[in-house]
């Protein structure tokens, strides 16, 4: 059986499931087919990641790999990482360089006068590494587990009435009347200052027809008077869509007589 | 019969009915209006159905210091007034205050809307910063609604939903009435017109 | 016997007393210590009087869609997980799922606390991006608690108390316990026989 063949991913059963995610092929040693990289780049945290999932699943020993080839291989996908996952494929390397560094240190003589367990053992510090980082993935997966704000419940917070929330300035409808009887205070004080008269419902349904027709090049007449509207109110946008005529804010066609009115947002086709 | 598994929500009884609407509600600072609250059962409940729900939960709340309310833009819970004293308790610190002008500026913008800033500045008699239209547009109380046609296309700003229910109105018809403003829908007043006079009722302006 | 003038709270009812806590507790977002709680009383009531109210209060609400519960800075209403997939037909948006990478981080930084991202990248065995760093501090989950004092000072990151209230958590003795790991190699060396024994024996393996 060759080593990194390719399994048909239609075709395939998965052999591991990885966070959910299926894994296609039983990686026979630290090489990861081309076509393959990227799930593989996914699916594992980094070389670490793969190095536990190798020797967990499949009871890898990380003495049995020969080092040669592995290197060779290697070699090829991190040519292929550089482009955009430099950091990535430095660090595979390194775990490459390790491994290499380990298996020939393990065929030397151990060194009588060694006097920590990492000189006694070259595996040590790679067997700590590991199980401190498996530890952590585990950590993690628990961690995860646990019920989080926002995704799994939520918090209850209520208005409070008369104080806006986040300390945001409290406003009431009196201090509008206040600022606006201040803005007229001073006005008159000053000089005659030129205040348009207008009456506030019409300016009010001004705004809303203009929200109408917000996103729309144009609208039908009709659409512009909800059915719930009272005679006053159907007087009103009206006068509210004459006047919005007048300042040129909106146009109103007719195509043919007692046809379809149309009112076209004014600078729907110019304004950003 | 069997129970159509997609509508699942169906099935629910009117006890737990009543626990989702009142948990949804709970956890939104934003009013829901009841076609929001219809997704909730997806759909299988008539709009009358929730609102005969929304009343019995505002009956249910009567006596506590939560009411729930029926605002501009649909329902939410909030605290009763009386609360008050005690939560001023909680946070020492008051609220900040809006400066003049961004007050006026705001008071201009809503009776008097849509308006440039252009408009602003005329009545005001002074220019506007952008910095109190940002903070307002921050605030979501005001947004562009359009352009109007004249050199440079000056963006026209309006009141928006949330500024009606953050100030507790259903319409801007519940602004206070600047006096004569009360009749302009109900009466067949002739031209109205903002209050140019001084307010000719008691109380005195105050700036 | 006379009630105290300048102790009015004493005088409220246990009703009143409830129901004012209940409001404080729905209204306020960040969990409320009983510290806290007490002034809305004036402190005339003591920690264990407010205990048992919460007590009365977590009762209430046993059968209802939320629920009242202790996290590490104090105690807030929050939703009960089966309210969930309803609540989740309001907002489409879903709350953000944190990949694996942004996990491992957050573990190490929760049970090795206070690391430097060095030390991050160390146990993981590949470099940790800025934005998984950046991801969990806007969170509000982790922050910056000083600088190692080696060349570069380089920030160290701990857990926040909002993170454990964000995970229901009222310390970090309450996070699950790291787990031993099994043994990687079969050893033919003593020193390194890290457990090789099987979980299920009863023998607790040690390092």
């Amino acid at each position: 059986m060759s080593e990194n063949q390719v399994i048909d991913p239609v075709a395939a059963q998965p052999v591991a499931r990885i966070c959910g995610e299926p894994l296609l092929e039983i990686p026979q040693d630290l090489y990861i087919p081309p076509d393959a990289l990227e799930v593989f780049l996914d699916t594992f945290q980094g070389p670490l990641d793969l190095l536990l999932y190798l020797i967990r699943k499949h009871n890898l020993n990380i003495l049995d790999i020969p080092m040669a080839e592995l290197t060779q291989q290697y070699m090829t996908y991190v040519e292929m990482m550089r482009v955009d996952q430099l950091e990535l494929a430095a660090e595979y390397l390194l775990m490459t360089a390790l491994l290499i560094e380990i298996k020939s240190r393990m065929l030397l003589p151990v060194n009588p006068k060694a006097e920590t367990e990492d000189e006694r053992d070259p595996r040590a510090e790679l067997v700590r590494r590991l199980l401190e980082y498996e530890q952590i993935k585990k950590a993690a997966e628990r961690l995860n587990e646990l019920p989080q704000a926002e995704r799994d419940f939520s918090v209850i917070q209520i208005l409070i009435e008369q104080k806006a929330a986040a300390l945001l300035p409290d406003v009431n409808p009196d201090d509008l009347r206040n600022a606006w009887s201040a803005i007229l205070a001073r006005a008159k004080a000053n000089r005659h200052h030129q205040i348009k008269r207008e009456a506030l419902s019409v300016r009010v349904y001004m705004s809303q027809v203009l929200r109408d027709l917000r996103g729309h090049t144009q609208i039908e007449f009709f659409q512009l008077f909800p059915a719930s509207a009272t005679v006053a109110e159907v007087v009103v946008i009206f006068l509210a869509i004459l006047e919005l005529a007048k300042e040129l804010l909106l146009t109103v066609s007719q195509a043919q007589d007692s046809g379809v009115i149309f009112i076209h947002a004014a600078n729907a086709s110019q304004s950003a | 019969m069997p129970v159509n598994p997609h509508n699942e929500a169906t099935a629910l009884s009117p006890a737990r009915t009543l626990q989702v609407l009142e948990t949804a509600l709970l956890t939104t600072q934003e009013p829901l209006s009841v076609t929001e609250l219809r997704k909730l059962f997806d759909n299988a409940l008539s709009t009358a159905a929730i609102v005969k729900h929304l009343e019995e939960l505002r009956q249910k709340w009567r006596d506590s210091g939560i009411e729930l309310v029926s605002v501009a833009s649909g329902w939410r819970f909030q605290t009763k007034a009386e609360m008050q004293p005690y939560l001023e308790k909680l946070s020492p610190q008051k609220a900040p205050r809006y400066s003049r002008a961004v007050m006026e500026t705001l008071a201009i913008i809503a009776y008097h809307q849509p308006v440039t800033r252009g408009d602003i500045e005329e009545i005001r008699g002074v220019s506007v910063s952008g910095s109190i239209l940002k903070t307002l547009v921050a605030r979501g109380w005001i947004d562009e609604v359009g352009h109007r046609n004249v050199p440079g296309k000056p963006a026209l700003f309006a009141t928006t939903q949330h500024f009606l229910d953050d100030l507790n109105l259903r319409s801007l018809q519940e602004l206070p009435p600047l006096e004569e403003m009360k009749a302009l829908i109900e009466s067949d007043n002739k031209q109205l017109e903002l209050p140019l006079s001084e307010p000719d009722t008691s109380e005195p302006p105050t700036c």
